[in-house]
């Protein structure tokens, strides 16, 4: 262990670092560990009383193409949503990005019937192209991909119903 | 009867909507915005579909993505609960419009009923007593007459204000012109509509509402009276029934006319109809809400109907099967909200995770709540945590439950704070015990309180 | 009215005393059990005296310490609760001589009404319809001209007995020396006293009960009846008010008759008069239970009377301040006792710790309950864990009220099991929806559940 | 470890760490743990009633002098108490054992207002010494040590009300 000392942590190191943990994280854990000798952080937001995971996987998702602002706002009742661009959310345990449904509605590949599906998996897309179409109340929104890359996964298929923010692809950013 | 459901709300009012579900056999699905996913009313529904992020603007404010969510669930009916969707006509126009049923009267009565002013005119039509005032915008010049006429202290209003805003009172007419230019301006800023409008104010009065219900075949009935006069601007702390110091006939007068005017405007379903009362014992109507209220609970625990239950089966086109003489009031129901806000500081709202939760029970005690340890009050929606209501043969009795519901009542996270002792000290409160509190009653506390802070302070 | 009463039970019925005192503005102190010393109990109490180690011997049931603990905590009087000391009349009496008032009948009536007995005579006596049968011990040969007087089948009980232990039904006469000598021999090894008695046997019976309020002064209402014929091995397990199928005039009969027999053995308190109800509408004295009981909130719920509260009045010495008049059944109510017990194995207690717990609530659900999540189930004390009550204007919609609320409790932890999922089966079960079920529907319900078992198994 | 001495915190830099996390934590936790060896820092925000059995510190006292149980069954009604003898209870934390009330009832220091006390802090007892008396229902029921050893100290003054359990004398084995 003689070599470690260099590089180890003072005991002000250890505090700084577990002050500057908390300080940044949005959330407040239930438990913290830090600890030096073979290098650990683990953190635990869980509540005490399930202390199996409830949590769930997928992140806040706040993503939806500028298009869709616009055909939601044609509707003469709906009130103004979404202004965001589209976001790519990391998922740190793939090193995945997911494109997510912006909206509830039903999920298209294809523009018509007839016609091939906008992307397949194993495509390279390109930022701006369309990947599918989402329906609601007759409106058909484009999904967008902004950042170029290679489609990994489609979840839902074609004419299928999705939820606001709900998975549509898995994203391999170029 | 409908055999699914869509409840486009959130927090108590959409579990409580979930609880009428489940007990007539219907199907329910909630509409949740991504911060509710784990909320009671998703978990206790039978289905639930994400529409949105926090923002009420693009989750429950979204009528496009609520409609949606109906279709795909194959809902036959829309509950709107309170607030959000609940008293817009055009969202009401668009449930039609896609084939599902507004749980709620019907657009146009909405229009009529929403609008302050059209709704002071049908009621004065209808024959209920309006104060004195104008029932038309008017300049000022015209206003300072009727102000003249009226006498101060005179109220000037918003005409499409609501919630204590936009609203200034005048004690004397020599500020008259002035409030009145003011108040047009301010109007013009926050509603973008600088129309406003003059009544009679009365500086102690007491909100008396009178719970209706009517169906599609012209029955109404009405459920009695609720005190709502425990208000801090405009909001209701504590609400029950029946009202205290009101006798039987003048409620049973408000009530057959609230229905009487209701019926005429073509009115469905559950509502409210809002009356001041003055010292004198006089009543005037205010507005109606064409929704079920927060402060519903006191009603059922006095009548024994389900008034949810009845919103459900009045709109599936059913008759509501009571007749007036079968709705007998039985003791008294105070109900006591517990909001998540510091009464400190001026009522601040104190979202936060609640680490402990423990609410009261027991004899004759009902608690219509949300939340459970762990949950955190967010800080998009409104701040209620909970409605505690005692039920009691006599007002004393209730007051003494709701004391010791509240005591016993454990809300504790980190950053929240709750309204809970605050309502105890209402409860305890001489005016309030002995109901001759007007709706000034929450400032008169605080100016007490405040006025003993300085002194123990100085 | 007192200003500090001691409260000597735990559990459920402990709180709710407490509830009791607090809306009375009663001081309460609360006895308790190492087992017990972070109960809901001694949490919600005033103040709480341990007095004694887990073992109810030591705690619970230990009269001296208890009678200590109330001297020195400066009580008037004792509420026993149900069970340990509440039907001691040797405790009632010590309660006297140390100059506390227990609150219940007092020692020399419980006495009387206590020994199964002497209670047949005195109900005989005061008019109450017995079942075909001796009051007095007698011989085998005696017995058994006796039982073909009679007819079979009928039942053979020890005089001491009770709690569904030491008894034998008789179908044939050809058995029945065999079987009077058993229970003889039973009776003496049980308890002491080989003393039987033999009376009709109705294989088909309801058990009905009738809630009884007496005051000091002589003055006596009844608050109508009790189905508890939800029963295993004579434990109750849902009971509901009114008693379904049995007209208002059969209640008022009973009631005026169990008031009569209660005032006539100097009844004070609240207290039970047991009955089972033939097929044929008869119905037959069975017991007095002189104590509140478990099953008293669906009586509070359909009256509005709180019983725990009256029982205070009354034994303080002040009149009930009711008349037969003035109590109104309206509605009905149910009961479901949620115990921490195993139905898949036989209703073995299964205690341990709670980890999550989230009551049931909303509209018209009240929960008697006293833990949560956090709390332990002790092996000590019986397995209740909470009562969750139902009220509707109807029984169909007080069904669907209680299936509603027992799907929405959740108690969860490593070892705990409940009886939750049984008694929805009884809330759905066919015959229990139409109220023609007698006292043995669980061993039904079982019968078919191994029968569906082995089938689905074979 | 030798050459990590250099960095290793003392004592007081340890207690100065732990202040400096608590001061600057925004929420207070339930658990705090601070190592240098191996470098180490725990902290746990969850309610202790869940993080770890609610075993409550204070052991099951179960003791009672023999004479107790047949006092108190002279009394018609009393179920039969304790018939445990006196038992002493570690402390693990101080090594002390603990003489505890029997019984709820009176606790005296002396057989009467005159008379001296039994015992006094300091005092050595021997087995089977009377050190109080408690007072139940007028029945006086000697307390007596089983164990020699010293008194260390007196919680409860001449005549004041005792529960079942509590702690009368702090006791030091000899």
């Amino acid at each position: 262990m003689s070599d470690t000392s260099s590089n180890a942590p003072s005991i002000e190191g250890l505090v700084a670092a577990a002050l500057r943990l908390l300080a940044q994280m949005t959330k407040h854990p239930e438990r913290l560990r830090v600890q030096a000798g073979e290098h650990s952080i683990d953190v635990d937001w869980r509540p005490a009383r399930s202390a199996s995971p409830s949590a769930s996987a997928s992140p806040e998702p706040s993503m939806v193409s500028a298009s869709v602002a616009a055909a939601m706002t044609s509707s003469a009742f709906a009130p103004a949503p979404a202004t965001d661009t589209l976001r790519l959310f990391a998922d740190d345990e793939s090193g995945l990005d997911y494109i997510c449904a912006p909206m509830v509605g039903t999920f298209y590949h294809a523009p018509s019937p007839e016609a091939p599906p906008f992307v397949s998996v194993g495509d390279t897309v390109a930022s701006g192209q369309q990947v599918g179409i989402v329906e609601a109340m007759k409106l058909m929104v484009p999904i967008e991909a902004v950042a170029h890359g290679r489609i990994v996964k489609a979840f839902v298929d074609n004419g299928e119903p999705v939820e606001y923010g709900q998975h549509l692809f898995a994203f391999a950013p170029a | 009867m409908f055999r699914t459901i869509l409840i486009a709300n959130r927090g108590e009012i959409a579990l409580r909507v979930v609880r009428a579900c489940r007990e007539l056999g219907i199907r329910s699905v909630v509409v949740h915005s991504t911060r509710d996913r784990d909320s009671a009313a998703v978990r206790a529904a039978d289905d639930a579909i994400q529409i949105g992020p926090p923002a009420p603007r693009r989750s429950y404010l979204n009528a496009a993505a609520v409609i949606e969510a109906a279709l795909r669930s194959g809902a036959q009916a829309v509950h709107p609960g309170y607030g959000f969707l609940s008293e817009d006509a055009d969202f009401a126009d668009a449930c039609e419009a896609a084939g599902l049923v507004f749980i709620g009267p019907s657009a146009a009565t909405m229009k009529l009923l929403g609008s302050k002013q059209e709704a002071r005119r049908h009621m004065a039509q209808a024959g209920l007593p309006l104060l004195p005032g104008t029932l038309e915008p008017l300049d000022a010049r015209a206003a300072l007459a009727l102000a003249k006429q009226i006498g101060p202290p005179v109220i000037i209003k918003a005409a499409a204000g609501g919630g204590g805003r936009g609203m200034r009172v005048v004690d004397s007419l020599d500020d008259f012109v002035e409030a009145f230019d003011a108040t047009v301006t301010t109007s013009r800023t926050l509603f973008g509509d600088g129309a406003v409008y003059v009544e009679r104010y009365l500086p102690l009065a007491r909100h008396i509402e009178i719970q209706i219900l009517c169906d599609n075949d012209g029955n109404g009935v009405h459920l009695g009276a609720r005190d709502c006069s425990v208000q801090r601007r405009h909001q209701k702390l504590i609400e029950e029934s029946p009202a205290p110091r009101l006798s039987a006939d003048v409620v049973a007068e408000m009530g057959g006319a609230a229905v009487r005017a209701a019926l005429q405007a073509g009115y469905r379903g559950a509502g409210t109809v809002e009356f001041l009362v003055a010292p004198d014992g006089r009543y005037y109507f205010m507005e109606v809400n064409c929704r079920i209220q927060v402060e519903h609970p006191v009603t059922e625990m006095v009548t024994g109907i389900d008034l949810v239950s009845a919103q459900l089966t009045v709109a599936s086109g059913e008759p509501i099967g009571l007749t007036q003489r079968d709705v007998v009031s039985r003791g008294v129901a105070i109900e006591c909200r517990l909001n998540a806000e510091d009464p400190d500081r001026g009522f601040v709202p104190s979202p936060g995770e609640i680490e402990t939760y423990v609410p009261a029970a027991g004899p004759f005690v009902r608690v219509d709540g949300h939340l459970q340890a762990g949950d955190v009050v967010a800080p998009e929606y409104d701040s209620l945590i909970a409605k505690v209501v005692a039920w009691a043969p006599d007002r004393a009795s209730a007051r003494a439950r709701m004391r010791r519901a509240l005591d016993e009542f454990v809300i504790d996270g980190p950053n929240i704070r709750t309204t809970r002792e605050f309502l105890l000290r209402v409860i305890d409160d001489t005016e309030f015990a002995q109901a001759t509190h007007h709706t000034n009653l929450v400032d008169r506390l605080f100016d007490n309180m405040s006025l003993h802070e300085n002194t123990a302070n100085g």
